[in-house]
């Protein structure tokens, strides 16, 4: 097959310090998983299909959090107004053009500009003007609560030809369709479910390979200390604006996606509750891993629609004694106290654990 | 006054110190020294009861303290300047003094007008954030936070970091005083051999985490030991 | 294992210049770091007042003076931290008084804080790779890393969170990180408080050979010895404004210095 | 119902899906219509044309992508018949193109703004162009100048232009309209400018217990005018919660009240309150108009099925279409084929001053009838809907329609 | 007269949003200030003061009373969630945030289950107050005065009592408190029984005002946020800063936008205000 050296320098690309699982058996498990991932279709019904699409468009959502949040330390509780803002532009750029263009094409795009033009100024706004720490989380989650109040009330409002329907929404947003005008086809739920979950894993490969790169270390070094990284020359300021603007884009990205799959986006999406969702899959996975928050946003969205299947009114006792045992024995997440214990069990591969994170401490 | 027996400590699951037994007597002025990483401060967090130990025992006035967290162990009259100072950096100077004060609060001789004596830079600077000190400041501040309180045992983590000479011979000279006046025992670990020479009577030497001999001070100086253990 | 044994290199930092030109631009008078009129008040207290200060390319200055002489707030003006109230910083031939603690660091500063500030969180490894890669990248930056690790002696630690390192480890640690950066000139904030004698020792060899190297160098210190073993000349600070400034033997000779700071100290054991 | 009407194959039981919220702000009302589905559920034994039914119960949460996720399971893994659910026009627009997609038949029946146009919806609840009659009755009682307290989302303000239509026409109008988030539960600064504007009466379309404090605080302060409500008193029983007189002098519109005095509502409350006590007065509680809009919604399906003799969806909403009648709690109601709205009996509700309720007639009179019968959607709906003539199960009308200014005259 | 009286509304209204955001606060700012925890499930525990004093109230008592008990049961039930949630989880910022998060889910669904979806209310004691044209609730303004007294109480705790002080060493460095003698953990303990009791009272002084719901909480947990992180550093003189420059923000904007426009004001100013102090209100007061 492919010369083996070539292997090796993809390897190096993907692996470092700065994520977990660097051994062959790491990459062996996750070859195993995507290859699961796409011949699902055959085993399945199309809601499960469906539902499926969904969750990986919020594991998205998930790695951009945990980028700028986990990795970068910049407590960004607002990661949803992006969402919304990506969700919205796609609604009113997707129902405005389809007719012209006959595709998605130009409103993902929009969505993507869109909210890192959005966030770009915001993080400006933050970042020269030296707010940190829990001042972005209050801030960041003021402008998502701010934007929830105001597109709360714009019932009979049009922009192009959609009506963004206040609470109630947009609805009607045209679903992926790819190509142009008499070339364009609309994904159906299967085309669907392939898209984006070859868009899932590249984004995750890809935040992989950022994360093992100069601007991994970078974001590491912001995170652990602003001051000191600045006194090893780096713009602090400019780097943490780009983080934000780019994980902000992801975000928008993934809620453009969101709102193609369901042909729907209202302003809950940046209401408290759904501001503290993505919060508590970074938590509950592991803060400082890309596939803790990955594998706890599968799992916690997949629990909760079971749960709401289940019809009583124990839904949410339940899922919120999930949150409390979950980070009450895993106080590093979910994630990396299953791999510490694995590896304990088996004493380790390619694994550069970073000299027991986990335990050393405290 | 105290004494450690077959104490092994570490973090996690990286064992530090080995097997570590000494005693220090009433009114003695013992220090401890070792190269760096060699398990001072470690031993220094075992005594005070930030560290607990993984085997052995340690006696405090001939009673055993290892099942006694650190503010218990305080109230029973140890007192501890870490290597780091650990003032608080958002108290100002005085209030830093008066949390000092809580572990004995049922003596009524107050101390801290002799600090302030002592240490006339913190008189000038009592509603100073301490957090704002100067390096040497927060040293002194830290050392006669832990005296307003009066200790029997007095655990000094290399007290004449960053401290400027003239002042590194004031804290000798303090040492001494309340050893001799109020019989403080003190127990220190220290880089600067002037300083442990010149105030100590015992010397305890630390190689990776075991006691490797015991010495007089004057012997220090050019000992073959310390050749062995502390020099490379 | 704890405090293994190990050996510092002996032949140490070959430096990697990365193409970057080495040669100061140097002031008319020669000096690399100039200061003028340098004052900073905090509320009513000057902590700095009216330094002027000059140092030449190439040399080791010490700067010593009593706790609380506004040593540390003099090197964080000169790095930026703090802004001056008053006066003028310049380095390398030009004013950077205005200019954000980065931009200072990218035309050749570093420095060695007081209060240890590695990444705690981060492997030894980590924390030195974000000192380096700015200047050196790929499998360069691993051969530096190396060279850095040998050179304070930590490579058995590599993969060492920095936060578990002893007191005195995370001092190489620290020297090793501003190092790390190539610089023109290196601040040293009191950089052997809390290492053995020995080990005091090491560092000043190696703040000389990093001087043959080319970098101009100012630490401040409170250990007499050291600054008897490395200062070309030594500047003392006192309440804030420049004391006397001279040779060591000039300076360890001097009354008032013997009074305000050095006490019995003066005599030397060295 | 993956394809049209599989269930009705006459194998296997019936089977009917709920949504309704059972945890969330509403989750109250979700459990109300909950137990109501039950009880009748439980009165015909689960069996329907002599079959087997099936009940499957979701819980959304009041989470609209939970309300998407959960209708397509409905429809697509558990082969339901009909669904019945959603609380508020969110989560119903939110599920709506999930229907229509896949042509199943839902029963939307929580009272609300109105518009809904849709060949697969059928709808049995109280729209606020039906509660005209109280605009008509506190503009001709107290007089034209009003002061509207609005819920800042889409229930308020569309309610909120129907009712500024109609007070117009009877040429009143508002001195201020105040658009209120809905979680504002601090009405001070409302409460002074109400004082300044000095209005002759209230409308009040405040929405969710936040906002309900306002009746309490405007008590305390000393403000005394009547309430006309469109949006409280039958659905969320203030006049229960709040002790006397905080609410006296309130004016309410709706289709049905608990305190309705015929035998049928008599003998359904007495009926419901035994199997939940809960919804007893001595428990805090009360059978509100959320329940009785459920109870009727299983019933209609009820009817229709019975009348159809299978559960093939087309043929179950052309009976829908005959125009159902029957009698109610509240009255008798009929199927308004057209509309696929209800056509119902109106009742005037004034709050007294120890809190128990009166029914009215337009000259203030009290009364045992109701204020109007068989009060139909607005003229203005009508005229824009008719899914008779313009919309089949094969080339389906699917709108959602919101009245612009000006459109209702 | 006219001026009078606009003035005096200005004022009633100023100290009733001042009453809100600052009880709505203090109980968060004790917590977030002393014990570095972001208790989500606050508005929960107010919740349970405006329960518990509802009982109370409606088993006889007298308001003040009823009150007093909805702090105290409010407090019980913090000393209970401190054993057996919080104590693991010191310096644990962001794991409590979530580990509340997740215990507020179950208050309020355990509460729904148990009581409904509403229950029995308080009137409003003390009746109006008249001045000129204008006239306001009596209750409101009394209300305003207590979040005034009660911040003049905890802020004499924790700068003039020994417990208070060694709250605050134990906040700034847990470890080195210990090595002094104060035994942190109970120093802890107090701290979030104390922060839970001011909830409680807080949500007893505001039962009379609102309709209880299970979800009610939700409707203060954001202003408590802003309140206290705008704050600052020193939680309590911020949050008290807090709750004053928000009231002067929130006062004139409802009074000319009306209540939406008071709600965006807020949201806005917070913004403005962290970016202008970006260390929050009491980095002017108290520089550190
Ligand atoms: N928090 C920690 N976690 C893990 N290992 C630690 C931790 N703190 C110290 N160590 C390790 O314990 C050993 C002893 O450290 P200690 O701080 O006691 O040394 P020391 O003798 O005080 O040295 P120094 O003179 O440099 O202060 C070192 O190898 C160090 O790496
Ligand atoms: N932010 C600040 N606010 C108020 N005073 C300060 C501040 N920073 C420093 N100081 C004061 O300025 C003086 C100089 O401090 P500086 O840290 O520069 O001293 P230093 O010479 O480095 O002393 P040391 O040798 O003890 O480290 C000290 O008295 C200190 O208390
Ligand atoms: C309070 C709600 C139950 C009202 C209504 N159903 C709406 O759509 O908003
Ligand atoms: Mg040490
Ligand atoms: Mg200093």
């Amino acid at each position: 097959m492919t010369d083996p050296g070539r292997i090796e320098r993809l390897r190096d690309l993907l692996e470092g310090q700065n994520t977990l699982g660097n051994s062959t058996r790491f990459w062996y498990g996750f070859v195993l998983v995507v290859a699961f991932v796409f011949a699902y279709p055959l085993l399945t019904n199309p809601f499960v299909l469906k539902v499926n699409t969904d969750y990986f468009v919020w594991m998205i959502l998930a790695l951009s959090l945990a980028v700028v949040w986990g990795y970068t330390g910049i407590f960004n509780f607002g990661q949803t107004a992006f969402f919304g803002i990506g969700a919205y532009t796609f609604g009113i750029v997707g129902i405005t053009l389809i007719e012209v263009t006959g595709g998605t094409n130009v409103a993902i795009l929009a969505a993507v500009v869109v909210t890192v033009v959005a966030s770009a100024l915001l993080g400006y706004f933050m970042f020269y003007g030296e707010i940190r720490g829990l001042y972005v989380a209050i801030l960041t989650l003021a402008v998502a609560l701010t934007l929830n109040l105001l597109l709360v009330r714009t019932t009979n409002t049009t922009i192009g030809a959609a009506e963004i329907g206040g609470n109630n929404g947009i609805t009607g947003i045209p679903s992926l369709t790819l190509g142009a005008g008499p070339f364009s086809t609309t994904l159906g739920i299967t085309a669907q479910y392939y898209l984006v979950a070859v868009l899932l894993v590249a984004t995750y490969l890809g935040l992989r390979i950022l994360l093992n790169s100069y601007y991994g270390y970078v974001l590491l070094a912001i995170r652990e200390d602003e001051d000191r990284t600045r006194m090893l020359g780096y713009d602090v300021r400019k780097l943490k604006l780009i983080a934000f603007s780019l994980t902000a884009g992801l975000a928008g990205f993934s809620g453009a996606l969101h709102a193609a799959w369901g042909n729907f986006i209202d302003p809950t999406v940046m209401g408290l509750t759904a501001a503290s969702v993505p919060i508590i899959w970074v938590t509950v996975g592991g803060r400082n891993t890309l596939i803790g928050p990955l594998v706890a946003a599968y799992a916690l969205q997949s629990i909760s629609t079971r749960l709401s299947t289940v019809g009583s009114g124990y839904t949410n006792i339940f899922l919120g004694a999930v949150f409390v045992l979950a980070v009450l024995f895993f106080p590093d997440g979910l994630v990396p106290a299953v791999v510490n214990r694995w590896q304990e069990r088996t004493g380790g591969g390619r694994d550069i654990d970073p000299a027991g994170t986990t335990e050393a401490e405290t | 006054m105290l004494e450690l027996d077959e104490v092994n400590a570490g973090y996690g699951r990286t064992p530090v110190l080995h097997d570590i037994s000494m005693e220090i007597r009433e009114g003695e002025v013992v220090s401890l020294i070792g190269r760096n990483g060699a398990g001072k401060s470690t031993l220094m967090k075992t005594i005070i009861g930030l560290l607990t130990p993984t085997s052995g025992d340690l006696l405090f006035k001939g009673e055993s303290i290892v099942d006694d967290p650190a503010e218990r162990r305080a109230r029973r009259g140890i007192g501890y300047v870490p290597q780091d100072k650990e003032i608080f950096p958002r108290l100002t100077v005085h209030e830093n003094l008066k949390v000092g004060r809580f572990v004995n609060e049922a003596n009524d001789r107050s101390l801290f007008e002799e600090m302030y004596d002592y240490f006339p830079i913190l008189d000038e600077r009592r509603n100073q954030k301490a957090g704002t000190m100067s390096g040497g400041e927060q040293q002194m501040l830290a050392i006669a936070r832990a005296l307003v309180g009066a200790p029997d045992l007095l655990l000094l983590d290399e007290p004449s970091e960053g401290v400027q000479p003239t002042i590194i011979e004031e804290i000798s000279d303090i040492v001494g005083e309340i050893n001799r006046d109020m019989g403080t025992t003190v127990f220190f670990v220290e880089q600067n051999l002037d300083f442990t020479i010149n105030t100590t009577e015992r010397c305890y030497v630390i190689d990776t985490g075991e006691l490797v001999n015991e010495l007089p001070p004057d012997e220090l100086r050019g000992s073959e030991v310390v050749q062995q253990h502390i020099t490379v | 294992m704890a405090g293994t044994n190990r050996r510092r290199s002996r032949h140490r930092s070959r430096r990697h210049d990365g193409g970057r030109n080495m040669t100061a631009r140097q002031d008319d008078d020669g000096a690399i770091l100039r200061t003028d009129g340098l004052t900073k008040r905090f509320g009513g207290l000057t902590a700095v007042d009216d330094v002027s200060f000059s140092l030449p390319a190439g040399e080791i200055r010490c700067l010593i003076g009593p706790n609380g002489a506004g040593k540390s707030t003099f090197l964080k003006l000169v790095t930026g931290t703090h802004h001056p109230t008053e006066g003028t910083v310049h380095f390398d031939g030009e004013d950077v008084t205005d200019l954000k603690p980065h931009v200072r660091v990218r035309r050749g500063m570093s420095l060695k804080f007081q209060r240890i500030s590695t990444y705690r969180e981060l492997t030894v490894e980590q924390n030195l790779r974000v000192a380096t890669q700015r200047i050196h990248d790929g499998p360069e930056a691993t051969r530096r890393i190396d060279e850095l690790l040998d050179t304070i002696g930590l490579s058995a630690h590599r993969q060492a969170i920095a936060g578990s390192l002893s007191h005195g480890d995370q001092q190489w640690l620290e020297i090793a990180m501003a190092m790390a950066t190539d610089p023109k000139l290196l601040l040293l904030d009191e950089p052997t408080a809390g290492m053995t004698i020995e080990e005091t020792r090491e560092t000043g060899e190696l703040i000389q050979d990093l001087v043959e190297e080319g970098m101009s160098i100012l630490v401040v210190e409170h250990d007499i010895n050291l600054v008897r073993q490395i200062a070309d000349r030594v500047t003392v600070l006192n309440q804030g404004s420049v004391l006397m400034e001279g040779a060591v033997a000039e300076v360890t000779g001097n009354e008032d210095v013997k009074r305000v700071y050095l006490g019995k100290q003066a005599e030397g054991t060295a | 119902a993956g394809q049209v009407g599989s269930g009705g194959g006459g194998e296997g039981p019936i089977r009917i899906g709920t949504l309704y919220d059972n945890s969330g702000p509403l989750g109250f009302v979700g459990k109300g219509k909950d137990a109501a589905t039950e009880m009748w559920l439980e009165q015909q034994d689960y069996e329907l044309l002599g079959r087997e039914v099936e009940w499957i119960d979701y819980n959304p949460g009041g989470d609209n992508t939970e309300y998407k996720n959960l209708t397509r399971k409905l429809i697509q893994q558990d082969d339901v018949d009909m669904i019945l659910g959603a609380l508020l026009s969110s989560n119903r627009e939110a599920l709506r193109p999930i229907v229509d997609e896949n042509k199943q038949l839902f029963s939307y029946n929580d009272w609300y703004e109105g518009g809904v146009c849709d060949e697969f919806m059928v709808i049995n609840t109280t729209l606020t162009s039906q509660q005209r009659p109280l605009i008509d009755f506190m503009v001709e009682n107290f007089g034209s100048d009003y002061y509207a307290l609005v819920a800042d989302y889409n229930y308020g303000r569309v309610s909120n232009r129907y009712a500024r239509h109609y007070a117009g026409e009877n040429g009143a109008e508002p001195v201020n309209e105040e658009f209120i988030p809905l979680e504002t539960s601090e009405f001070g600064s409302t409460i002074n400018r109400i004082r300044e504007e000095d209005p002759d009466w209230i409308l009040s379309l405040l929405v969710g217990s936040a906002q309900y404090s306002f009746f309490k605080q405007a008590e305390s302060s000393g403000l005394d005018l009547p309430y006309g409500s469109l949006a409280n008193i039958a659905g969320t029983y203030e006049h229960v919660s709040f002790d006397p007189p905080v609410m006296a002098d309130t004016y309410s519109c709706f289709s049905y009240f608990q305190e309705i005095p015929t035998e049928t509502n008599r003998e359904f409350v007495e009926a419901f309150q035994e199997r939940n006590p809960a919804y007893t007065k001595e428990e805090g509680g009360y059978v509100f108009l959320s329940i009785a809009d459920a109870w009727n919604a299983i019933r209609f399906y009820w009817n229709a099925v019975e009348q159809a003799g299978t559960v093939d969806q087309e043929a179950v909403l052309a009976e829908y279409e005959n125009g159902l009648e029957m009698d109610s709690p509240k009255g008798p109601v009929t199927f308004n084929g057209e509309t696929h709205h209800a056509t119902q009996n109106m009742w005037l509700a004034k709050v007294n001053d120890d809190h128990s309720i009166s029914f009215l007639d337009m000259d203030g009179n009290e009364t045992e009838e109701p204020i109007a019968e068989n009060v139909e959607t607005s003229e203005w709906f009508r005229n824009q809907c008719n899914l008779v003539e313009n919309s089949s199960w094969d080339e389906p009308q699917t709108d959602y329609l919101t009245p612009d200014e000006g459109d209702l005259s | 007269m006219a001026a009078a009286e606009a003035i005096l509304r200005f004022l009633v209204l100023l100290l009733s949003f001042f009453g809100t955001l600052a009880l709505a606060g203090i109980g968060l700012a004790v917590i977030f200030g002393i014990m570095g925890i972001i208790n989500f499930a606050h508005g929960e525990f107010i919740m349970i003061g405006a329960y518990s004093t509802s009982i109370a109230y409606g088993a006889g008592l007298p308001l003040a009373g009823a009150i007093l008990v909805g702090g105290l049961s409010t407090g019980l039930f913090g000393l209970v969630v401190e054993r057996l949630l919080i104590r693991h989880m010191y310096d644990r910022l962001i794991d409590t945030l979530v580990a509340t998060w997740g215990l507020s889910l179950i208050l309020i669904q355990v509460v729904q289950i148990q009581f409904g979806g509403s229950f029995g209310s308080i009137p409003i004691p003390f009746g109006t107050f008249q001045y000129g044209s204008f006239s306001a609730s009596m209750y409101k303004i009394a209300l305003g005065l207590t979040a005034l007294g009660l911040f003049a109480a905890t802020y004499a705790v924790f700068t003039r009592t020994s417990y208070g002080l060694q709250a605050r060493a134990a906040m700034q460095n847990k470890e080195m408190a210990r090595s002094l003698g104060v035994d942190t953990g109970r120093i802890y303990m107090l701290t979030f029984v104390f922060g839970s009791v001011l909830s409680g009272i807080a949500g007893g002084l505001f039962a009379p005002l609102t309709v209880l719901t299970p979800t009610m909480g939700s409707g203060y947990i954001v202003e408590a946020f802003v309140t206290v992180i705008v704050g600052g550093t020193n939680v309590l003189v911020g949050t008290f800063g807090a709750a004053l420059s928000l009231g002067l923000i929130q006062t004139p904007a409802s009074q000319l936008f009306g209540t939406l426009g008071g709600r965006v004001a807020l949201l806005v100013t917070t913004i403005l205000i962290i970016r202008v102090l970006p260390e929050g209100i009491s980095g002017v007061v108290a520089r550190d």
